[in-house]
């Protein structure tokens, strides 16, 4: 058991699944030599040699399509994408081809690989480097999306994730990467896909969040004094509507917080999803607090855009107050 | 030296039994028995019937779309000859009498264009990828494929198929770079018909070869002559032989013909002249290996008749294989997205619905508290 | 005025464009020689010539990549993308290039282009030839989607996309290309982007729909002899929420329909919208009637997967049983 | 003739101003006027200061990340120069030194690293496009420049400047297609600084030169000295002249070397030999042109001395424009987004809000029928 940062607690689950499975693979940009342009690799090509942790060419189109390859001949590729700004290019290759690989091939081939993507915004980057294109792949059949927003739950879902059978994407909030410690075991746990975590019990409102809004929100339930229960959903896709509905059902209001922007954004689903599951329940229309239907900006300005406490206080008071 | 060369370089081309039926008895000496080109010869013819079978089955709305594969039959054969039947093929959906020649059951195929995914549950042990449809995808699967044989320290290789449009997509520069850079077992062969739907070759590669693709990646390049089986065969074998023994991957460029229609969605008269089909006819593959047969007496009027009625009587049975094939489940639209389905996946396939009413089975959901005040 | 196509009707706007502005130039794999393989662009080639009907290589990503210089060049160019299903490489320029241009500098460089995709299932064709995904690029800031689903509307909505300041994803439902004919002007008529139609007016129930499946809708209203108000979104973004909570505080009662998976879908969109916007007039959640989330199958299964007029009459009953 | 030569190339290496200060007189006869080699000499200078105190404002948090254009100024400046004042630069963000010459103010690329959208509202009539953050994709945005300058029968062309690194995105592969079958007037300029962040060239290119990349779509193609400000000039303009004449893109491996780490948030001692680096100072494009200078007695101690004040002066007073241009407001995130806000876009912008309720500021919506039964 060890104090660790996100960023260490995705070290420890690769460095430990890559000790037990050496079908493993990791390649991408600088994930080499360099460690990863966040440190998340690093040490890795020191101790499992060039062959198991490459450097490749600067592509992310080939970054997946040849993962995809060795996923299909049975390896388990790691690839990682720099920033989530850069599955741009590789989204064909997810899309098409890692997605629907099982479905084209009634099981013949499969691509059980996890993608691991930094993600979000905070951080005081440049144009492309803060974006949260989670909702994208949600909409994509074939894949599941992953978000943890803690050291513990990165290394149980990790382990999870790169055992699935299915292509994951697994986003890596950058802002909360070394935001703060949790305690992570040494020993190995898995954390299922597919279930959420209840980070505070309520009675009066239910918030629902992933990745590093489940911080911004924990702020907003402290600064508001009110009793609400936090559902942190850990994977996108499947989605664990059960622990969500169940919680709507007791409280009778929600608030859906994330960075993408509002329309179309994750929060549109779990909001429809409430509506559809908890109709009768609902005292007020689920709250979205989300990124505005805007570019978001560069960072001068990327704070007035990401949905901080204050923001989320003031619909939480508005949901009460309906 | 303020100016000085720093690389030089040319790209052959290679034939061997050319449209003339003229054979280069140096090159071809030894490079494919008697009795086997009289196989493949017959393969060939084959999967031609089959092709025109297939035309006749959309015509008659018993298939959707079908791309004909007429007239490239030697690129493909050639490749799968050469190839262990354990090296990976990764075809795009033109290379039926190669997959075929890898034991591929025709009805496969068929079923593929008759709008079932069961046509790509291709038994792992054929070592054939499925039939990809966009354009210029694979040939990183195939990278990464050869990649996995080299990982693990197996003698297995890929061979990629992909036309000349293909060459035109980012992925296909993407998997070269990918092959050469990190030094992977990969041949790349592009079947050059000359056209990309209504597109002419010269739109996706204005340079006088395509073999020359190849040279940005530093990576052995060739041009043959696609419509040569000898070519074919020998080129791939060269290819085939420095991947798996150097790790190095080989860019083919097989230059061929598409007799038919783009598909059977197309009509090809609308843009492009019949004269160039009447010359590229001259060209067919198969008849050149029928001269070459006849002349050496391996081959007859009686053994043509009889080849005729096996094919007929082959490819009838694949048809019937395909078309008689119990129709797919609803079940199938769900239980292929993922290895475990999740609760909601799981209802929508219970009730072959969406709609959240339907999903808990037109009931009002037992947990409302009925009348709840606002 | 005459009697055309859906096809017919796109083909009269590009040729009447076409006469009038000279800075449009049209690009795309077989849209020249061949008038594309829906034959959508035919006549033009010979008409305007290869200057201007552009029969380019075949690579997604430099079709819309070069349309976006074009663009930014002051040209108005067409990219003619020829399935949805290989949209896919061309994702990255569209995202994060022509729909941020504009933010990005401020206005000093903006793309003004169109870009024509054929979408939708429906018509036997092969994978990847009939998907729907309107809500991913619906969910990307500084794009504007736009899908007909009747050749009057074509027309009119081409001409505005056309000149529109900014890019514009024209999706046409090939299922319906051919299906049936309307008289559409001769005379130029712009309908502005952002309007919805509505079909027919009615009492009980709201239905919203878009392209291909608004004939579903139709065929629905029709066998289940309720008074339904069926409104035709047209443009995707930006969404005419106005004409649709208009309606829906009339009713009471919403269905959504459309081809492309539930999750994250658009009707996620429009259902959270409809629940914020119309809460206390809503007598029952708003019904979502989708495909399904899975890959959208091979044509032998097409129609287990698109909402059909029965899926949708079962969704209408059990709204208004409610 | 079964084997013959289908193509047969050559790719030449150009330097005029060598390392040791050499100088090939025929190749660099009237090239540049002496006048013009003390303003690029000086003009190298300042940027260089730029790029010092950029480092430091990152340092001490008045910047953020920041990538450093130090050691590879000649590139940028000798095509600029070389180009004419209306033809399209479409830079990557190593081009400081060329934008700046083409009359790019300082400050816009500092704003731009201060996380401001104003440092790429570019004047149109700078002809400079936005830094391009995403690598590779810019140089499709250079062919449709190109294209559109062509279209239009004016003699405009564009040149565009990338990475290493960038030559193995499938996008540099497309552009480079669509400029060479399309016959559309662009200079293709790779600055091969040896690393794309920690990763060696080798890995992104493993062929003799990257220069040989353009055989592959039949375009010229040279490779010359980066660090070289006369050759830069030379083969920019020889491929200016055969876009501008002839509509024939090119492309220029300029072979240069990053003296600073990739940005200022790497460490490039995690991954490269810092006798590399030492090695690499030696030939750094500032010292040769000063020693070319001060050979010809152009150039002395006072004036070093003098152009060291004038960088500060001039660098300092960009430093203050960026830092005192007025704070964004909020409107800022939203007024951009498309010529003109839909309503939802203006209520967010209005309220500064996405949730429902800040819609309506925070009234229940006034056509509730209060207590709607259900
Ligand atoms: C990514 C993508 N873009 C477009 C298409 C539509 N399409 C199908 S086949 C084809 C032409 C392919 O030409 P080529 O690669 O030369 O192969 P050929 O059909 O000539 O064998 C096109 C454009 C596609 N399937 N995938
Ligand atoms: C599409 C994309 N992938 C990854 C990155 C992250 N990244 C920024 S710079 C860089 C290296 C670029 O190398 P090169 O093209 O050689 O240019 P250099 O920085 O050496 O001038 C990488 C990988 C990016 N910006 N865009
Ligand atoms: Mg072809
Ligand atoms: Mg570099």
């Amino acid at each position: 058991m060890a104090n660790l940062t996100l960023v260490q607690a995705i070290n420890l689950a690769l460095v430990q699944e890559m000790e037990r499975d050496d079908r493993i693979v990791i390649l991408g940009e600088d994930v080499g030599v360099n460690g990863g342009v966040f440190r998340v690799t690093e040490g890795l090509h020191k101790r499992f040699g060039g062959h198991r942790v490459v450097d490749s060419p600067l592509a992310e189109s080939g970054i997946i399509g040849t993962a995809i390859g060795l996923a299909m001949a049975g390896l388990r590729p790691i690839p990682e994408i720099q920033f989530e700004g850069f599955l741009g290019p590789a989204y064909d290759q997810l899309c098409s081809h890692a997605a629907r690989m099982r479905t084209r091939t009634r099981g013949a081939f499969t691509v059980p690989m996890t993608v691991r993507v930094p993600v979000g915004g905070g951080i005081h980057a440049p144009e492309l480097h803060s974006d949260s294109p989670e909702a994208i792949y949600a909409h994509q059949p074939g894949i599941k999306v992953v978000m943890p927003a803690s050291p513990y739950d990165a290394k149980g879902l990790l382990l999870s994730a790169i055992r699935d059978p299915d292509p994951v994407i697994f986003f890596e909030p950058k802002r909360i990467y070394r935001a703060f410690r949790e305690e992570v075991p040494e020993d190995e746990y898995l954390i299922p896909l597919g279930q959420a975590r209840t980070v505070c019990e309520g009675e009066e409102l239910t918030m629902v969040s992933w990745g590093a809004t489940v911080i911004q929100c924990m702020q907003a339930i402290e600064k508001s004094g009110r009793s609400i229960e936090l559902i942190d959903l850990r994977t996108i896709y499947p989605f664990d509507m059960e622990t969500v509905a169940a919680s709507v059902r007791k409280t009778g209001r929600a608030v859906v917080v994330h960075e993408a922007p509002k329309t179309c954004g994750f929060g549109a689903e779990i909001a429809a999803r409430i509506m559809e599951e908890c109709f009768l329940s609902l005292e007020a229309p689920v709250q979205r607090v989300t990124g505005f239907d805007t570019i978001m900006p560069y960072y001068k300005l990327e704070l007035e855009y990401l949905p901080e406490a204050d923001r989320i206080v003031m619909a939480v008071e508005e949901a009460l107050a309906y | 030296m303020p100016i000085r060369t720093a690389f030089k370089t040319e790209i052959e081309h290679v034939s061997i039994l050319d449209e003339h039926g003229q054979f280069d008895a140096k090159l071809g000496a030894g490079l494919i028995p008697d009795g086997d080109v009289v196989r493949l010869y017959e393969h060939m013819s084959i999967c031609r019937h089959l092709d025109e079978v297939a035309f006749k089955l959309q015509r008659s709305g018993r298939m959707g779309t079908y791309p004909q594969n007429m007239g490239q039959e030697a690129t493909s054969l050639g490749a799968a000859y050469a190839l262990d039947k354990t090296d990976w093929m990764v075809p795009c959906y033109r290379e039926n009498c190669g997959l075929f020649w890898r034991g591929l059951p025709m009805e496969y195929v068929l079923l593929h264009w008759m709008g079932d995914e069961r046509g790509n549950a291709i038994p792992r042990e054929l070592f054939c990828m499925p039939l990809a449809i966009p354009i210029g995808t694979q040939m990183l699967h195939a990278a990464g494929l050869a990649w996995a044989a080299k990982y693990r320290g197996e003698k297995q290789i890929a061979c990629t198929f992909f036309g000349d449009g293909a060459t035109s997509e980012g992925d296909f520069h993407e998997a070269m770079n990918f092959a050469a850079n990190l030094d992977l077992p990969v041949v790349f062969l592009c079947q050059n018909n000359s056209w990309a739907i209504s597109v002419p070759g010269k739109i996706q590669c204005s340079a006088p070869t395509i073999a020359q693709r190849g040279l940005a990646y530093g990576m052995h390049s060739v041009q043959c002559d696609g419509n040569d089986v000898f070519a074919m065969v020998k080129v791939v074998r060269d290819a085939a032989k420095r991947a798996r023994e150097e790790h190095r991957p080989s860019f083919i460029e097989a230059v061929t013909y598409r007799l038919g229609d783009h598909t059977t969605a197309d009509d090809a008269r609308r843009y492009r002249d019949q004269a160039e089909v009447e010359l590229w006819k001259t060209r067919d593959p198969l008849i050149r290996v029928r001269s070459f047969l006849k002349e050496r007496k391996l081959w007859n009027d009686s053994k043509e008749a009889e080849l005729r009625e096996r094919a007929e009587r082959e490819v009838s049975a694949a048809v019937q294989r395909a078309e008689g094939i119990e129709a797919p489940s609803s079940n199938d639209v769900f239980d292929h997205t993922y290895a475990t389905l999740d609760p909601q996946l799981l209802t929508q396939r219970e009730t072959l619905r969406t709609n959240s009413l339907g999903q808990e089975s037109g009931r009002r959901p037992s947990h409302a508290q009925s009348g709840g005040a606002h």
